[in-house]
């Protein structure tokens, strides 16, 4: 647990539905974030947490409610689109990187391309980055030259060159080798620490004690239960998580 | 070639244009490619009528092969100027073309292979293998009744896509007789003797086939100038020497001696 | 329009060769092509290299060479004949010649079928003891055929719009040859250009759709 | 080398005898077919030095056949280059947001894909002359037809390749705040580019191919120079000519196709893009390996 | 810890090395399994371990040393190997249920094909042994129909049809979504404690812990450590096994 998570909020989400085709994936959702806070959003497969994190940058649209993000509803599409993504970074379970590119080009794309900012300031920036993440020894390979626990990190310091509000993370260790998840999460606690503004899927037990404020249980599309992690683990209040947890701690 | 457009081929001609020619490029002793120009008959008759339309001083000649299927495409295209490419003036043609000439008669006559004892008059083709060229209408004289054809025979049609290939076929027992004009079979007679080969001329004329100068339809001013040119050709000897410098000494042909009487331009 | 109705007869009749052509061709280049896919992956090195050699030989080389070569060398040259009567003996030399060309790429689309199977459906099936005979039979080859039909069908579509090139393989009775022979006449003609090529569209789409709905019908979902 | 395949078992010794045999057996089979051929041909004095001696003279070269592959070369070049264009610029069309731009494109791939290329490279042949005057329009129909048709089946590639970048790609770029424009420039294209270069040379192969469909309206390529025009001058040559033209064409297309086979071979291994290679458009065209990366089939058996 | 593992060996490596082309994936290895023993094989990627796994019913080839499974060196080919992969089950990573099959056929087709059990009776015995994995309810869908759990459940019910004198298991859970995990540990535990001799290659330290009744760790090819799973985990003697057990016991 750390002390952050008391500021304004960041993004509120009110009575959010979304549809795929006939299926209801998000059933009227509300939910805040606040500054600094770090939300894990924990629940079974298929149950909507993906696409919930997705609406948060509109990478999916929604078919009714609001979402406020620091203030300004989330705008619908060109400049305004691109400029708030930009404000909200975003980290997935399969990496992403651009396959392209050197890691380094990676991390500087965004900024010098969408902020226009110069080129070595921008690549100072991005060894700073790679070098708090533990890959700047790296960072002229190409994603595929590294190692899966390499790349994710190499996605964070992408995500955070943008310097985002935000950070919404889907998964992000679960296409890992199990002897890489752990640097993972610790390059996530770290970020933790530093007062991120951060929303994980995870199923990390040992990262969502150690460092959220808040524990969200989402199951069909509906937010079950809400509240601390140690509560969540130790006395989960619902049948449904008692279930789930059931699940994946007996392993 | 030329920038310039022309209302008529004989302005093109007058006016020191280069003439797009069409002529085989693969008929022994016609028009057959060798080096960078088509030689042959047909060849040098067309220099000489262009040098003639053109007050005696040379024309510039693209020359360009015009097989059997292409020659009335090309003339409607305008992909060539003017055709002297074994062309036979026949009422169907002329629907589609303007004839010039005839400048010379060639003879419909039928080929075998030299030791084929089975064929010796056109009337033995009954029953035979004989090619039909892509293009070329003289497989109907043998297999159609008259006006198209003439003998009406029950003979097997070989589809070919050339002459050449026709004659490929007939030296590797594929069909039993070419039959088509006989200047042309000369052609290919002196050529394969001159590398082994044995074929024979039946020497037996069945059609007169009058050689036309192929013109874009409705070109009669052009037509005029070509059919002048060739009286003149005539007139003044150099045909025969032509058709001597070509044909000379081939067995069982008979050579045109005189200017065959000009068909009018429609 | 007056064109496409005074010389309907001839074209279409053309057109029924090209019908027929295909026919011949479809048929036999099918048989060939699974003769070919059978040797190109038999545990046989002698085999495989033949079999690759053609499909390289016979994929690189143009069908107007291919069809020329099947009148010039298989029929004039090594004697094949079909019929006494020369029309219908270039009829099938030039649907042989179609069908030899066609078959490299039946092969080839078979081939891509097998490959479509993972690997590890075949190892399953070993390590419940399957023999080989039955692993094929009951497992790949049924799986295979249904990710091959799309792309055979592709190769029919080729192989029916390639019957136009008859006229190569000495062959001069198709549509292609036919329209060439009225355009002699009429100049291009719009009216008649259309009618055969919806002729051939009429053809060829519903092979189109009817392998490609035949495909997603039976197509095995991972 | 053990090599697993989809079909066959790792062979044990009893295998290798009965492959040994079958070895034996087919390589026998495989010589009496060509034996028979050989003996055919000879039969009909098809081996005879006479008819082959024109091809190691230098003005049979210099006179019909490099004239005619230049023919092929120039028609080829210029429909190639024209076909990229082609396809780059209705491949994208065709995956516009916009349906007034998607629709007309798609229409008019789809129906150049389905005219039989001859017939198209006839029509044009004969309709050009009437809409812009005479003149020798043999190479301008092949090389637009060979363009609309090869065109349109480039453009076909060209989406495959833009759809084949995994969707993970295009979300990263948004999710750091690029715009469409940005996203396809900067992040689709480069990776499309690597996945279908090998689908874009097959199919440049089949351009190079059918050239040789000029040879029907006349168009003077190493078909007309090669097969018809030289026999002609040299009596008995017609099949000698045949296997010396088939020769270079299948020389110059394997070339072509070994280069793509290569590139195939670099994407499949590339670092350099997230998008597995396109399949060869046209008559092979087969939908690519299986939804998960994984060894498949005939993996190891070549 | 179940009793079992005490029986005469069933399966024995003498000296097996294997290589592909010129890396050396199995070097030396010396191993023995006895009747009704349970053997986890543990270690980093690319290890050996599938390879190792592989190997007992010649899905791979071994370039020399000896395997001896029931007393009988493994057959080369044909008939007599077939009959002995019929005798080794095999559950895969990815399933590989037979994707044109439904899953009742998936189960019946080795016995009525391989066994020519009649058709009533392998399908009394699938439906007996679908119920025992728990899926007997989905017995007439298609693999894709099914959730990964009930895939790699149907795939135990698949190989157990063929009434196997041993299953190998390589990595029978590491495709699968957290919470189905469990399920299929499940049904292992209940085949160790019913006596089936069984090789898994597995990182599931809970089923390592509670079913296993010795553990290999694997490491460039070669077995680097061998012990009891409690010794293991709590005392490791290798510094490759002491690195190992860190980053994957962190989280
Ligand atoms: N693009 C899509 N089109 C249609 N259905 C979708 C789409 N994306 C997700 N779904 C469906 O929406 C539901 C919620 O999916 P979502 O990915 O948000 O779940 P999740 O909780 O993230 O699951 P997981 O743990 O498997 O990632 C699922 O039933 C899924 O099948
Ligand atoms: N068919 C193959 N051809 C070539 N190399 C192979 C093959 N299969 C495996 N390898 C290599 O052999 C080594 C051992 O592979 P193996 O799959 O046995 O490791 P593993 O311990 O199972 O790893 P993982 O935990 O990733 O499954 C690896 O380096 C791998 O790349
Ligand atoms: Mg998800
Ligand atoms: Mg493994």
């Amino acid at each position: 647990m750390t002390d952050n998570g008391d500021g304004a909020p960041l993004i509120e989400l009110e009575n959010v539905n979304k549809y795929f085709g006939t299926l209801h994936v998000l059933k009227d959702i509300n939910l805040t974030v606040s500054r600094g806070e770090v939300l894990v959003v924990i629940g079974p497969s298929g149950g909507g947490k993906s696409t919930l994190c997705r609406t948060m940058n509109r990478l999916e649209t929604i078919d009714s409610g609001k979402i406020i993000f620091d203030g300004r509803e989330l705008p619908a599409e060109g400049r305004a689109l691109a400029a708030l993504r930009s404000e909200v970074g975003m980290v997935f379970q399969q990496f992403n990187l651009f396959a392209h590119k050197t890691i380094r080009e990676n991390v500087t794309l965004g900024p010098t391309k969408v902020r226009k900012t110069p080129k070595e300031q921008a690549d100072k920036r991005a060894m700073e980055l790679l070098e708090r993440v533990g890959i700047a020894n790296q960072a002229d390979k190409y994603p595929a030259q590294l190692s899966g626990g390499q790349q994710q990190r190499a996605a964070i310091a992408r995500a955070l060159a943008m310097d985002p509000k935000m950070v919404l993370f889907d998964e992000p260790t679960s296409a890992l080798d199990p002897e890489m998840v752990q640097e993972v999460l610790d390059v996530m606690i770290g970020l933790a620490r530093d007062g991120m503004t951060m929303v994980v899927v995870t199923h990390e037990m040992g990262f969502a004690r150690r460092a959220a404020n808040r524990v969200v249980f989402m199951a069909d599309g509906q937010i079950v239960e809400e509240t601390t992690p140690d509560e969540f683990f130790t006395n989960p209040k619902t049948d449904r998580a008692k279930d789930f947890l059931s699940k994946i701690l007996t392993h | 070639g030329g920038d310039k457009t022309y209302a008529t081929v004989l302005e093109k001609v007058q006016d020191g244009g280069t003439v797009v020619v069409g002529t085989k490029w693969d008929q022994p002793s016609l028009g057959l490619k060798k080096g960078a120009e088509p030689e042959g008959f047909d060849v040098d008759v067309a220099k000489a009528v262009l040098k003639e339309m053109n007050g005696g001083k040379d024309v510039q000649i693209t020359w360009k092969e015009s097989a059997s299927s292409n020659r009335e495409p090309f003339l409607q295209n305008g992909t060539v100027d003017i055709i002297f490419a074994t062309y036979s003036i026949t009422e169907a043609r002329k629907q589609k073309v303007t004839f010039g000439g005839p400048y010379v008669v060639a003879h419909q006559d039928v080929m075998v292979r030299g030791n084929d004892t089975s064929i010796s008059t056109p009337q033995d083709l009954k029953g035979k293998r004989i090619c039909k060229a892509a293009g070329s209408n003289s497989y109907k004289r043998i297999t159609d009744p008259p006006p198209d054809g003439q003998l009406d025979l029950d003979a097997q049609l070989v589809d070919a896509a050339n002459y050449s290939e026709c004659v490929q076929k007939l030296q590797g027992n594929n069909l039993d007789a070419v039959t088509t004009d006989d200047l042309i079979l000369a052609g290919f007679a002196k050529q394969a003797a001159a590398s082994g080969g044995q074929f024979k001329v039946l020497g037996q004329p069945f059609t007169d086939e009058k050689y036309g100068v192929g013109l874009k339809k409705g070109d009669t001013k052009t037509c005029e100038a070509v059919n002048a040119a060739i009286k003149k050709l005539w007139d003044n000897g150099t045909m025969k020497q032509l058709q001597e410098k070509w044909f000379g000494g081939i067995q069982g042909l008979k050579l045109t001696e005189s200017a065959p009487p000009a068909e009018g331009c429609a | 329009m007056d064109e496409l109705i005074q010389y309907g007869p001839f074209l279409a009749e053309g057109f029924l060769e090209n019908i027929k052509l295909a026919l011949v061709a479809g048929v036999i280049s099918l048989i060939f092509g699974t003769v070919l896919v059978s040797m190109r992956v038999s545990p046989t090195p002698v085999l495989r290299a033949a079999g690759t050699i053609y499909v390289n030989v016979v994929r690189n080389t143009p069908l107007t060479l291919v069809l020329a070569f099947s009148a010039l060398g298989l029929s004039d040259t090594l004697g094949l004949t079909f019929s006494t009567v020369p029309r219908v003996n270039s009829f099938w030399v030039v649907g042989l010649g179609l069908a030899a060309y066609t078959s490299a790429f039946v092969c080839e689309a078979l081939r891509s079928g097998i490959n479509t199977v993972p690997l590890g459906q075949a190892e399953a099936a070993r390590s419940i003891g399957l023999t080989f005979m039955q692993s094929l039979t009951l497992i790949i080859l049924p799986q295979a055929f249904r990710s091959v039909i799309a792309p055979l069908g592709s190769v029919m579509i080729a192989m029916i719009k390639n019957t136009t090139v008859a006229t190569a393989g000495g062959y001069l009775a198709d549509a292609a040859a036919n329209m060439k022979e009225v355009f002699d006449t009429t100049g291009a003609s719009i009216p008649i250009f259309l009618g055969i090529v919806l002729a051939f569209m009429a053809v060829t789409l519903p092979v189109g759709y009817f392998t490609g709905w035949l495909a997603r019908r039976l197509a095995v979902v991972r | 080398m053990s090599t697993t395949s989809v079909l066959f078992d790792a062979p044990g010794p009893r295998a290798r005898v009965r492959n040994g045999l079958l070895t034996v057996v087919s390589i026998i089979a495989v010589g009496a077919v060509l034996y028979g051929i050989y003996r055919g041909f000879d039969a009909k004095g098809q081996w005879e030095g006479r008819i082959w001696e024109p091809f190691i003279r230098w003005e049979t070269w210099d006179v019909y056949i490099i004239p005619g592959l230049i023919g092929t070369l120039r028609a080829a070049a210029v429909a190639a280059v024209l076909a990229l264009v082609f396809g780059a610029v209705f491949g994208l069309a065709r995956l516009s947001d916009h349906a007034w731009i998607r629709v007309p494109a798609g229409l008019v791939v789809e129906v150049f894909r389905a005219i039989p290329l001859l017939l198209l490279i006839f029509f044009i042949f004969y309709l050009l002359p009437t809409v812009m005057g005479g003149g020798d329009y043999a190479f301008i129909a092949v090389v637009l037809g060979l363009t609309l048709y090869n065109g349109s089946v480039l453009a076909e590639v060209v989406r495959a390749g833009v759809l084949s970048v995994p969707k993970g790609q295009s979300e990263a770029a948004y999710a750091v705040g690029m715009r469409k424009n940005q996203v396809m420039r900067l992040v689709l294209l480069p990776q499309a580019v690597t996945a279908m270069m090998p689908a874009i040379v097959s199919q440049l192969v089949v351009l190079l191919k059918d050239t040789a469909l000029g040879y029907i309206i006349a168009y003077v390529d190493l078909l007309n120079t090669g097969f018809k025009i030289l026999p002609a001058a040299f009596f008995g040559s017609l099949i000698p000519a045949a296997i010396v033209i088939g020769v270079i064409y299948v020389a110059l297309n394997m070339a072509l196709s070994a280069f793509a086979t290569w590139l195939e071979k670099r994407s499949r291994r590339s670092r350099k893009t997230a998008a597995p290679p396109v399949a060869p458009p046209g008559p092979a065209a087969v939908p690519m390996g299986p939804a998960t990366p994984g060894r498949t089939a005939l993996e190891g058996m070549e």
